[in-house]
């Protein structure tokens, strides 16, 4: 808190300059006060981001978003992300108790609009002269209309413990699947840990995939990939990993879980994971603290280095009263401002989709350290679909990590399955 | 005060059934009367009585009390009180409770209860019972509270469904002349349910009886034992049963074993077949020598002493509905088992049915 | 158990331990998970999952004061108390009138009243959430309590019903004839006779709905909508987000709600037993 | 006889006679109006979405193709909308086909893991029970307070002893382990494998379900009229026999009502498997149930799919109950 807070005023200052000299419909606020008074509307918003750690700074945002729209009234309720998706679409579909605006991940957003839940808002001025990144912004975009604005972006990246590093004599973060596993073999060694904890779950995976320049399907051709031959090798050096001993046999249930108890216990150096962990494991007292934590792009597999992009998006839900739209445009140009989005990264650490955001907060260290694994993010294929791949994913990665199978008939499997259940108009290779 | 009950033809038929439980009952109960209505289980008689109380719907035919035709009436509609078989005391509530019950229902105001239910209680010997719960009495006083809850009513008429049947046996005898006593000084009409024809016997002004649904004959208890309208009435009612038994007809007599009985004229000329039915009460058997005319022999079998009578039971040459004959003879100077007696039938008290009908011949 | 005679009763010393070890641990089992969720509770966070394993660790009060005082719980413990005391209310009109008429008539459709009462029982919920939120759309009964006691009456009512008809049979009709006699309509004769003598039967009834109601999920999750009015169960939710559950608000948390259910528990097991004897005698 | 209380129960009072078909009326018209409320509730709640579903089950409805029209809105602009050009259509049994071959889901694993769950958690319900429902019903010191700390799994929310159960369970951090290795054992990985995995979830619903069955089965023993065990002892029967041929034979009622409802609440007991294993390893522990709940609910929805899960189930517990019904109804009990 110390540490932000001068931070803070500075940035405050800058936002102003910003706001000021800013085009678009951001004027100075005290210039058209009057019209953001006119403005008069309560929007109800469906926040699905962790109700006890990061819901006050958004409530914090929305008073601040009433300092200059007052008749504009916030409806903020809190909707645990694991319920959220159903809980709206339900609501969507039966045309009632759905919310004005929606928090909604990546995935859900080409499933929402393509069941006509959503407002696309190509030419409103949310879009206009937008400074979102592109990856983030990709999400958005279903049947060449955009849906959405991105609110936050993340990746994956590799996290390790820098006690444990120096212990190990190591001096740099692994750039290579293979200097983890040697990484590994030293951290085993000498700091008498386990080197790397490869989290079981499909997503977990990708950056393997998308090392030898692998991906799930492609949209373009409409042709399943999941099975090709660059995942394959992919997923063998995630198995190597865990058959050589570079990486502890995960556990089949709630490996996220144990991977991060482990991790901030420093009973493993290496994980691979996400900004939104950041805080977590700083504030446990057993990790050591933001400084112990090192941050590096995830490893790099024959073709380079890939992660996949997730992060959150506003979206705008069909139903809402057309009356509303001028409220509802200009929350979510505030909210994703880059003073707000600034705001947001600077209180939980998460990283904003305002690439003028990110000069805001270049003082912080937790956001600069995830510039570099964001410059390796990849867009993942943003079709309807896209929710239902993670679930045979799953199970390759728990056969694959956990039950030793063999890959290339496990990845098969896959995509059979990805065939009969998740896209049947996609053909296989 | 006192009403008649009429059953008109009323019948009681089951859905799904074919054969009605109770076939075209009419029977006239007298105003004041306790009529006693028995029968073997099954026979109807509790159908009746609850076709009569509007817990069972009649199917056909009609029910009056007094000049009301209540067969359609709701049973609270009908003025009439009811004691059950197994008491029916409501459990939560207590004796006083269960006895007012109907009376608040009905919106009867709490002194005007208080003073019956007190009166109810005095007469039934209940008054120290009133606060307790059914639960901690005596079947006894269980039996006298669900009296007390049909007597506070005042009713035009008392059903009783074998309101005797739970109590021991020297209970059962003190009880039934208690309720016989109450019902005449109340004079409230009675219809009275028992499978025990010795109660009904013994209660009764009059005695209905009943088998398969169909009224067999109404009558005094004592007019009953002497001239039963049937075979089935003469074998129900007394104790021990009347010896029955199929006999041939040969000139104007019945072979019984070794012995010919003459037969009254009467009864040879309503003969339709060659035989008849015959039936003698144990007490109409006379111990008579070896050889005189119209005697049997019978071989001892078992003898049941009770001290004031003595009843001889024994096999006769001859085949008797009954296994065995019974006969009463002197209680003093009992046979020995073994043995073999002679017995003559008091001509006077010989009973004579048809073999296709059942119904009674006439003997004189 | 008055048995046999009390002599007789007696056991040798060896199966008197048998019986108790048995028993004792029988009850260790039965509580044993209850009691850890209570010392997870009074642990940090950063200690309830942990590779360390101890009874105690840094004991404190601080998540109850979190979950008390930070949080909604207290509204949805509110919401939660509502929703469960009126579908008790609810639930055990409709299955005793119901489980009445099933047991004292003899009504055409009597059958398929007892097969449809099975049937719902056999569907998965799941299929059912999305068109039963359609219903209570169109009703305008999303995101309020109504909803989810209708919803968890149809849950309950089935078994509550079938387990009612078993008790009423057990009461003697003649009871009825009394009251009929008496002067009671059929209604009556339920309000005054039959109802007061089912008391036993009616208290598992009770418990058996509060439970339905107080600790259900998947109902509450999809039709209530605003914090406020979350119940329990569902708002317990919000402390299990996409990643770190919060063990030591879940934690907390968990052992508040299971405190009314025992509290209710308590009062109602005197009759448990003598409820369900008649009700699963006649089942 | 019991048709006696609504006999003579007109809806106005009054000696009229009336045709037997109003009488009929009259006499049903309380069971009618008694029964209705939770007919009226449980049609609307249950029976309409059942129906719904079973049509669905004929078609290839999903969340995206149940719309006649494709509309696209602009926010601050114009609606567009274009008929639907994947409209879902009858695909006949194409998704029981699909379900039954394994060309979609794993059918017939699922129901091997349901069956086994099952009757595993029926049986261990019923025997733990009964086991416990004898001691209890014995006449000792500390009777009361045994029962009533027995029975506190009941009032334990489901959602939240799966928690707990998992916790317990937890290969690295969890108890059970840590006292497997403090015996000196190896430590399992529970969830792992098949068989492991489904046995936590089984102790966890058994853990769950016990008390219900105890407090079911107590209730019938203490109905079984105690002479007939006197009438056994004098029989000269071990205390083994009385247990054969008393208690088991009373029981009967009571059993054969919580083994139905037993099993078909366990068959369809979505939140244990759900919270405590996940389906995991690698969906080894799904159950049907699970199954439809993630066609329903796991990206896109897939109502169809869904349905046709609901309907399997909704058959099998059918024929499951008709046979067990007429099974009783041979040993002459009826429901």
């Amino acid at each position: 808190m110390r540490r932000t807070l001068p931070g803070l005023t500075g940035l405050a200052a800058v936002a102003l300059v910003l706001s000021a000299c800013g085009g678009g419909g951001a004027a100075s606020p005290s210039a058209d006060k009057t019209d953001h008074d006119a403005l008069k509307a309560t929007l109800t918003w469906w926040d699905t981001s962790d109700p006890t750690n990061e819901a006050p700074a958004f409530k914090q945002l929305i008073k601040k978003f009433n300092a200059e729209y007052p008749n504009v009234k916030i409806n903020y309720q809190s909707v645990p992300f694991g319920e959220a998706q159903n809980k709206f679409k339900t609501a969507a579909e039966a045309g009632e108790g759905a919310p004005d605006i929606l928090r909604a991940e990546v995935a859900w957003v080409p499933e929402f609009a393509a069941a006509g839940h959503l407002y696309a808002l190509d030419g409103s001025d949310v879009l206009k002269d937008n400074h979102y990144l592109d990856t983030a912004l990709s999400s958005d975009v279903y049947n060449g209309k955009t849906y959405g604005v991105p609110q936050v972006t993340d990746t994956l990246g590799l996290m390790y413990n820098k006690k444990l590093f120096k212990e190990a004599g190591i001096d740099e973060a692994p750039t290579t699947w293979a200097e983890v596993k040697a990484d590994a073999k030293l951290l085993k060694q000498k700091a008498h840990v386990d080197g790397i904890y490869l989290n079981s779950g499909g997503y977990f995976l990708l950056p393997f995939m998308y090392g030898e320049g692998g991906d799930l399907v492609d949209t373009k051709s409409k042709t399943i990939e999941v099975a090709s031959q660059a995942n394959k090798d992919g997923i063998k050096v995630a198995q190597d990993m865990v058959k050589s001993g570079a990486a502890p046999k995960p556990d089949a249930n709630d490996s996220y879980g144990t991977m991060m108890t482990l991790f901030k216990e420093g009973k493993v150096g290496m994980v691979i994971n996400g900004p939104w962990e950041v805080a977590n494991v700083s504030k446990d007292p057993k990790f050591g603290g933001f400084d112990n934590l090192g941050i590096a792009p995830v490893p790099a597999g024959s073709k380079g280095a890939g992660a996949p992009v997730g992060g959150h998006n506003y979206v705008v839900y069909s139903g809402m009263d057309e009356k509303k739209a001028d409220a509802a445009t200009a929350f979510l140009e505030f909210m994703t401002s880059a003073k707000s989005e600034a705001f947001i990264a600077d209180k939980l650490g998460l990283l904003p989709t305002n690439e003028d955001a990110y000069d805001l907060v270049k003082d912080n260290p937790r956001i600069t350290a995830w510039k570099a694994a964001l410059d390796v993010a990849k867009a993942r294929p943003w079709i309807p679909e896209g929710g239902l791949f993670f679930g045979p994913l799953d199970e390759m990665a728990t056969k694959v990590l956990v039950q030793g199978a063999d890959v290339d008939k496990t990845l098969d499997q896959t995509a059979a399955k990805y065939k009969s259940d998740v896209v049947p108009a996609y053909d296989l290779p | 005060m006192s009403t008649p009950v009429v059953f008109d033809a009323a019948t009681r038929l089951y859905p799904g059934s074919t054969v009605p439980a109770v076939d075209r009952l009419d029977l006239e109960v007298q105003p004041g009367e306790f009529l006693a209505l028995v029968g073997p289980s099954g026979c109807g008689k509790s159908t009746s009585l609850r076709m009569l109380a509007g817990l069972e719907d009649v199917s056909s035919g009609s029910i009056r009390i007094g000049d009301r035709d209540v067969t359609h009436l709701r049973p609270k509609d009908r003025d009439i009180a009811m004691v059950f078989q197994n008491y029916a005391l409501y459990p939560h509530l207590t004796v006083g409770e269960n006895m007012g019950f109907a009376l608040k229902i009905a919106g009867v105001a709490k002194s005007e209860i208080s003073t019956r239910v007190a009166d109810a209680a005095r007469i039934l010997d209940l008054e120290r019972f009133l606060d307790r719960k059914p639960k901690a009495l005596s079947g006894g006083q269980r039996q006298r509270v669900a009296m007390g809850r049909a007597i506070v009513r005042e009713p035009q008429v008392f059903l009783m469904d074998e309101p005797l049947s739970n109590l021991d046996a020297k209970l059962r005898v003190s009880t039934r002349t208690e309720i016989a006593s109450l019902q005449r000084r109340l004079g409230i009409t009675t219809v009275y349910v028992t499978h025990d024809q010795v109660e009904a016997m013994t209660m009764g002004d009059r005695v209905a009886v009943l088998k398969d649904g169909v009224l067999q004959q109404v009558a005094a208890p004592l007019d009953l034992y002497d001239r039963p309208a049937n075979v089935f009435v003469a074998g129900f009612i007394g104790s021990p049963a009347m010896n029955l038994g199929t006999f041939a007809v040969e000139d104007g007599d019945a072979l019984v074993a070794e012995a010919r009985i003459r037969l009254p004229r009467a009864t040879t000329d309503a003969l339709t077949t060659g035989e008849v039915v015959l039936g003698f009460r144990p007490e109409s058997l006379e111990r008579v020598p070896a050889g005189t005319e119209g005697a049997f022999a019978v071989e001892v079998l078992v003898v049941e002493e009770l001290g004031s009578e003595a009843f001889l039971y024994g096999s006769l040459g001859a085949k008797l509905h009954n296994p065995q004959l019974v006969a009463k003879v002197e209680p003093r100077s009992v046979p020995a088992k073994g043995s073999v007696v002679h017995f003559r039938v008091d001509p006077e008290r010989l009973h004579a049915f048809s073999t296709t009908t059942g119904e009674a011949l006439p003997t004189a | 158990m008055t048995r046999k005679p009390r002599g007789r009763d007696e056991r040798s010393p060896l199966s008197s331990l048998a019986l108790h070890a048995t028993l004792v641990v029988a009850t260790t089992i039965a509580l044993f998970p209850v009691v850890w969720v209570l010392l997870a509770s009074l642990k940090p966070q950063d200690a309830i999952q942990s590779t360390e394993i101890h009874l105690f660790d840094h004991p404190t009060l601080e998540n109850y004061r979190r979950v008390l005082f930070e949080t909604s719980f207290p509204h949805w413990f509110l919401n939660s108390v509502v929703v469960a005391i009126f579908t008790m209310v609810i639930g055990i009109s409709m299955s005793a009138t119901a489980g009445y008429a099933l047991s004292r008539f003899n009504f055409p459709g009597k059958r398929g009243v007892m097969w449809l009462f099975l049937i719902t029982q056999m569907f998965p919920v799941a299929i059912l959430i999305v068109p039963i939120y359609t219903i209570m759309a169109n009703l305008g009964l999303i995101d309020t309590k109504a909803s989810l006691v209708i919803a968890y009456c149809s849950v309950a009512v089935p078994f509550c019903t079938w387990m009612l008809r078993g008790y009423f049979d057990t009461i003697p009709p003649e009871l009825d004839d009394a009251a009929a006699l008496d002067g009671l309509g059929p209604f009556k004769t339920f309000w005054y006779v039959v109802l007061p003598l089912a008391r036993p039967g009616l208290a598992v009834t009770a418990f058996y709905t509060f439970l339905t109601a107080w600790g259900e999920v998947a109902y509450a999750i999809a039709f209530i909508l605003s914090d406020k009015n979350l119940t329990l169960g569902a708002g317990l939710q919000q402390f299990v987000p996409r990643f770190n559950p919060q063990w030591d608000l879940l934690t907390a948390g968990a052992v508040l709600i299971m405190l009314p259910a025992s509290l209710v528990f308590y009062f109602a097991q005197k009759h448990l037993v003598a409820g369900l004897t008649a009700g699963g005698t006649k089942g | 006889m019991s048709l006696s209380t609504a006999a003579g129960s007109g809806v106005t009072p009054g000696p009229a006679r009336r045709g037997r078909l109003r009488r009929t009326f009259d006499k049903h018209w309380y069971a009618w109006a008694m029964v209705a409320p939770t007919i009226f509730v449980l049609g609307a709640l249950v029976l309409y979405p059942l129906v719904r579903g079973i049509l669905q089950s004929f078609t290839n409805l999903t969340e995206t193709n149940q719309r006649a029209e494709v509309c696209s809105k602009t926010l601050g602009g114009a609606e567009s909308c274009t008929p639907n050009p994947d409209r879902w259509h009858w695909v006949g049994l194409h998704n029981y086909t699909d379900l039954l071959t394994g060309e979609r889901g794993h059918f017939w694993l699922l129901l091997e893991n349901t069956i086994v769950w099952t009757l595993a958690c029926v049986l261990l319900h019923y025997l733990i029970g009964l086991g416990l429902a004898v001691l209890l019903n014995r006449n000792f010191r500390g009777r009361s307070l045994y029962r009533v700390l027995l029975i506190v799994p009941w009032a334990v929310p489901a959602f939240v002893s799966a928690f707990a159960w998992k916790f317990l369970f937890n290969p690295k951090f969890g108890l059970i382990n840590s006292v497997l290795v403090h015996l000196g054992l190896d430590p399992v990985e529970w969830f792992n494998h098949r068989w492991t995995a489904m046995f936590a979830a089984v102790v966890t619903n058994v853990w769950l379900g016990v008390p219900f069955m105890m407090v079911a089965i107590l209730g019938g023993l203490q109905s079984i009229p105690a002479e007939l065990y006197e009438a056994a002892e004098m029989d000269g029967t071990s205390p083994w026999q009385r247990f054969r041929h008393v208690t088991v034979p009373g029981l009967r009622p009571v059993s054969s009502t919580v083994i139905l409802l037993g099993t078909i609440w366990t068959f369809n007991m979505f939140p244990i498997i759900y919270f405590v294993t996940g389906g995991q390893p690698a969906g080894e522990t799904e159950i049907l149930v699970t199954g439809s709940y993630r066609a329903a609910f796991e990206g896109l929805r897939n109502y169809s799919l869904a349905a046709t899960y609901g309907v399997v189930i909704l058959a099998l517990l059918v024929v499951y109950a008709a046979a067990y019904r007429r099974v009783l109804k041979s040993k002459g009990e009826v429901w």
